[in-house]
């Protein structure tokens, strides 16, 4: 896919927005407004936005914990007030408030999210069944995480998307860590992507930092898929910046990280290293840079003030409506 | 009217409901050919892409079963022994159960996971049990357990229609059993029990293949003790109305579950027994199940599994005093 | 005596065990750091071939755990969440617990699975339960859930040294609780139920973090009510006959357990305690359990998981005639 | 490893006995001695024979469905009689009657089967991981079917063995066939020794049917094992002769296996194979076939005798003995 200046802002300001959101979030959850816990995409933004930007509206996401899924919702064009409604608990949200973290946006092709990593490959594997049979050219791209790559549930959803060809993109965001677990210590090779060998699946290595790398790469998957050409393996190489989740410690095997290691990771801060080569070649202005930071700021006020204004649900019965369907 | 044997009409079932919605589809190990009879020749009628042979992969297959679900399809997920559903414990007890709950309650998830059920052929603990307390452990699933072909049929046909995600046991033991089943498209509703026999003395609810247990008994006790029969036939929906109107009449109640005793649906029910007629009840509730050890492989399942004069026994036990 | 807290014991059984015994290792998702602070620190003691991080592979973790086992050593299986149990309920709920019978009932499987359980957190379904019934339900393993800082050291120490697999659930909201333990080395053995506060009217069965909901009702009532406080400790082996002293004294019983009710622990008491003492009983068994839903995030959850006021409720409910 | 004259002899005698054993398991079970059901071993003899038979006594192996293990066993060296006992469901059996065909031979490193396939996977895992803990230099070799290895517990247990560098040799008996479905239609390429690639695991692909090339392929594995590099897997081209279970129909997508196929595959039977080379090269005179036959039919006899011999389990207490250990 050949990327023009539309498309490059559009990516930059995604990533923007993401970041955006993810800041609010972590502030949100000190004050008690953001329920339950968060776990922050900042240095990781690039998978979800660049894997997600330019998929059709029809497209189905399986989106990746980190983040909780904002980095995939934002490229996916999701106004995600309603998400972060859901996520304070709030009625108005994307799961009347009953979700927590977990909503679905049914008409976006994001069918929810799940408490158990890696229970997302299986229902890929639906998702992308569906979408073989009923034969619109839709794909699935299903994110996840290094540490999540080791489930068995990625072996038998792998092989069953080769052996039937269907339309998944599985995207990889190896941030090399899982949770306190160093990815070298998870898995014996230093790529993932090797993982895809196994069913034969065609696969690449990109620059997870890199927005527009990951957009291509998996772009040319997407087409792959589309064409009825069947599954295949994105691995990014990414990063994470603070620790694990917000409270939590971050350390690995025990250890505190180093400052030294944290400074590294955010010298490859996908955002700055966009803005700069936006800039540097001209699509972007200082000035432009400025309003995209502006209307981010805006969004978020915007979003909160929705979800301040929003009540919580109060009302048992919403319970025995969603226990089953009629 | 026509008899069939209770695998045909779970065979028949498939191919009207197949025939009715394309949107339906099977998936399995095997099932183009049919381990049990239950999907065999169906292939030949709908086709591979939707009588579909799987990989060895229950977790796939659940998962996958869900997913399609999601997306307008209605898939019927054929995991041979209900045993295996551990394997895919968190794709159906949690997933297919409780993802439209935690969604927000827009979806719908209208899959079947269908599976044999029961011991008595002394093939050990992986290969024999009734796992369905569990199903009904974890909210959000509809549980299935015909004991008749007519029922199996009905209900099975009503289970593919369902828009929720629904349990379907059958009994290794019933596949053989004959049965009228009409010529006629029906349907057997969920959550209305079937009063099998009726009598004043004792309420017996059985299920599935402890039916025959319970029948062998009330005719062997039947110039003694006047026995109510009870099918529950679905758990979840359960339809406890019938169930207390006959405790009401007969104030004992034996329950006949063939499903492991500790934390199982004989225990659930009786406990909703006395939550509702605990006035009503003449004698402590018994239960007849399987006692609370692995069902051992070979003839050392007979000390585990519910024996027919078991039932008698309990039957005998309510009626004193 | 020395106070500490609920988490703190925990880790200081491990220690202690790890010390005594070198067959003892620990396996987990992230053990060397401790998700929750039970396992902090023991690394720089005992070293990661003791203290073993792990890929994220419940179904490896679990099913590893039950292979060392059966060679000699006595492996710490620690799955974080009870939740991500599901993921490996091959593994445990038929492997684990069922394996030495199906073999013949000759070898050993000294190991522990050690895993968070409860809600109040707004976490949602999969972060939130507290799945030891299906534990009871499938026969084999025995079940821990220690309420205070003295049994959550004493009753792991046990759990280790026992030669059967066992479940060891903590709650996550006890984490933090303090309580008095014991600088010597103490055990707590399974199957003695603590009665925690005598009274004659009402018995109340409470578990883990329950008891906290049953003392304060019974703070509440006080004036009105003599409530007697029973905490099983453990669920398999149960202490029914410290349950049916009780019983047989008040005559009116309150189950307060936070697994969801339907085929739940509190069910399976309600229908023993029937069993045994049919003719105690003054008035019904009231369960105050989660409801038959799953487990909603965020605010919801409070329709779903037991409240304070429930437990009052049934215990004025019990009282009535 | 060198194989010397001996070496093949008890490679061919493991070989006759496993199938005298196997013809004996059908018989048993059609006039109701043996009891549950059964999974005939013809054609697919040599991967657990040759896999099993220079093995220290103390190896562990987990052995396949197929024959119930019988391969296996034979080749490691235990006296079947008491695990046919166990699958006649009598008292001298293994598992005291309480196992069928389930049970366990500890001292032979064979710690029991299952009914789940592919749980064999995790339980390697730990059982590898036991063996790279007590230092003795003992290696599971771990059998399994083609279609067993579509279960994502593999994946889980390969790589926890990799990135351990556990002591595990990873076998699998691709017969082609996993009950009713080719294995073609379940596993994208030819050869499932692709698997291994994820791990970066060493692979070889031998001939099933040569029990020589199996017993060398897998003992150099296992004493890479041994040496402490680590896990390998083994892929044996094998065959299935008959239907997967006795009683069931031999059809793959519920059409029959045609009799030319089958023809083709008894055309390359592991014993007659092998019986003939032993011939050509001297190693085995007439006589010795006809006196090792001999043999095998009188261990029969015996065994008949011994179970018939043998009560049934009829004490209820059994099993509270067997619930729990001490
Ligand atoms: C099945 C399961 N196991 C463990 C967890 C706990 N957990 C949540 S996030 C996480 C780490 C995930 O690592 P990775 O997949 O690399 O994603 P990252 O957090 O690095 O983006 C863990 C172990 C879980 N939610 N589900
Ligand atoms: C988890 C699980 N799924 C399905 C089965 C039923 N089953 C028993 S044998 C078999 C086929 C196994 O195929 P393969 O692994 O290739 O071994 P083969 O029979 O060809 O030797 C199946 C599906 C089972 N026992 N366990
Ligand atoms: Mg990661
Ligand atoms: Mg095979």
């Amino acid at each position: 896919m050949e990327f023009g200046k539309e498309d490059l802002i559009k990516l930059y300001v995604n990533l923007v927005r993401t970041r955006a959101f993810d800041r609010a979030a972590i502030k949100w959850l000190a004050t008690g407004k953001l329920l339950s816990f968060y776990h922050p995409a900042e240095g990781g933004e690039a998978p979800g936005v660049g894997g997600t930007t330019f998929l059709r509206k029809d497209d189905v996401i399986s989106p990746h914990l980190r983040g909780h899924g904002l980095p995939h919702m934002i490229g996916k064009g999701v106004d995600p007030k309603r998400y972060m409604a859901e996520h304070c608990g709030k009625a108005t949200g994307f799961g009347n408030g009953l979700g927590g973290f977990h909503s679905a946006m049914d008409e976006f092709g994001m069918f929810g999210g799940t408490g158990t990593l890696g229970s997302c490959f299986p229902l890929s594997a639906g998702w992308g069944l569906a979408a073989k049979k009923n034969g619109t050219g839709q794909v699935v791209v299903c994110f996840f995480g290094d540490g999540t790559s080791n489930r068995g549930t990625w072996h038998e959803a792998a092989n069953m998307a080769a052996v039937w060809k269907l339309p998944i993109v599985w995207v990889c965001e190896n941030n090399g860590v899982a949770q306190y677990m160093p990815i070298q210590d998870a898995y014996p090779l230093e790529d993932l992507a090797n993982m895809a060998s196994a069913y034969g699946m065609p696969s690449a290595v990109v620059d997870g930092q890199d927005v527009v790398a990951v957009a291509e790469a998996v772009m040319a998957a997407v087409e792959m898929a589309r064409n009825g050409d069947g599954p295949s393996f994105i691995e990014c190489k990414t990063a994470r910046f603070s620790a694990h989740g917000i409270g939590n410690p971050d350390k690995l095997h025990g250890k505190d990280r180093t400052t030294e290691d944290i400074a590294k990771l955010r010298e490859r801060d996908p955002i700055v290293l966009f803005r700069t080569s936006l800039l540097e070649k001209g699509v972007l202005t200082p000035d432009d840079v400025e309003r995209i930071d502006q209307e981010a700021v805006a969004e978020i006020d915007e979003t909160e003030k929705f979800i301040d204004e929003s009540p919580f649900p109060d009302d048992p019965a919403l319970l025995d409506a969603a226990l089953y369907a009629e | 009217m026509r008899e069939l044997m209770y695998l045909q009409a779970i065979n028949e079932a498939f191919a009207e409901e197949l025939e009715r919605d394309e949107k339906v589809f099977l998936m399995g190990e095997g099932i183009q050919t049919g381990t049990f009879g239950t999907t065999t020749g169906l292939v030949d009628r709908f086709g591979p892409d939707r009588i579909m042979d799987t990989p060895i992969s229950e977790t796939a297959i659940a998962g996958a079963a869900v997913g399609a679900s999601l997306m307008g399809y209605r898939p019927v997920a054929d995991m041979m022994f209900s045993d295996f559903m551990y394997i895919a414990a968190d794709e159906i007890l949690l997933k297919a159960a409780q993802w439209r709950l935690l969604q927000g309650g827009t979806q719908q998830l209208p899959c079947v996971f269908v599976a044999n059920i029961g011991g008595y052929r002394k093939l050990g603990n992986e290969h024999s049990q009734c796992p369905y307390s569990m199903m009904l452990h974890n909210p959000g699933l509809k549980v299935v357990i015909p004991s008749t072909p007519y029922d199996a049929k009905g209900l099975l046909k009503t289970a593919i229609r369902d828009n929720n995600p629904v349990i379907f046991l059958y009994h290794k033991g019933l596949l053989p059993v004959m049965g009228e089943v009409p010529e006629e498209d029906y349907t057997v509703p969920f959550g209305v029990a079937d009063i099998r026999r009726e009598g004043t003395d004792v309420t017996v609810v059985a299920t599935s293949f402890q039916l025959f247990w319970a029948e062998a008994a009330a005719d062997m006790l039947k110039d003694e003790i006047s026995i109510e029969i009870i099918d529950p036939r679905t758990l979840e929906p359960l339809d406890i109305d019938t169930i207390m109107t006959s405790v009401r009449k007969t104030g004992r109640v034996v329950i006949v579950d063939e499903d492991t005793e500790r934390c199982g649906f004989a225990g659930e029910l009786a406990t909703q027994i006395m939550e509702r007629g605990f006035y009503d009840l003449d004698a402590p509730i018994k239960r007849v199940c399987a006692k609370n050890y692995p069902i051992p492989g070979g003839i050392m399942e007979k000390f585990v599994l519910p024996q027919p004069e078991w039932v008698v026994q309990a039957i005998k036990d309510v009626m004193v005093d």
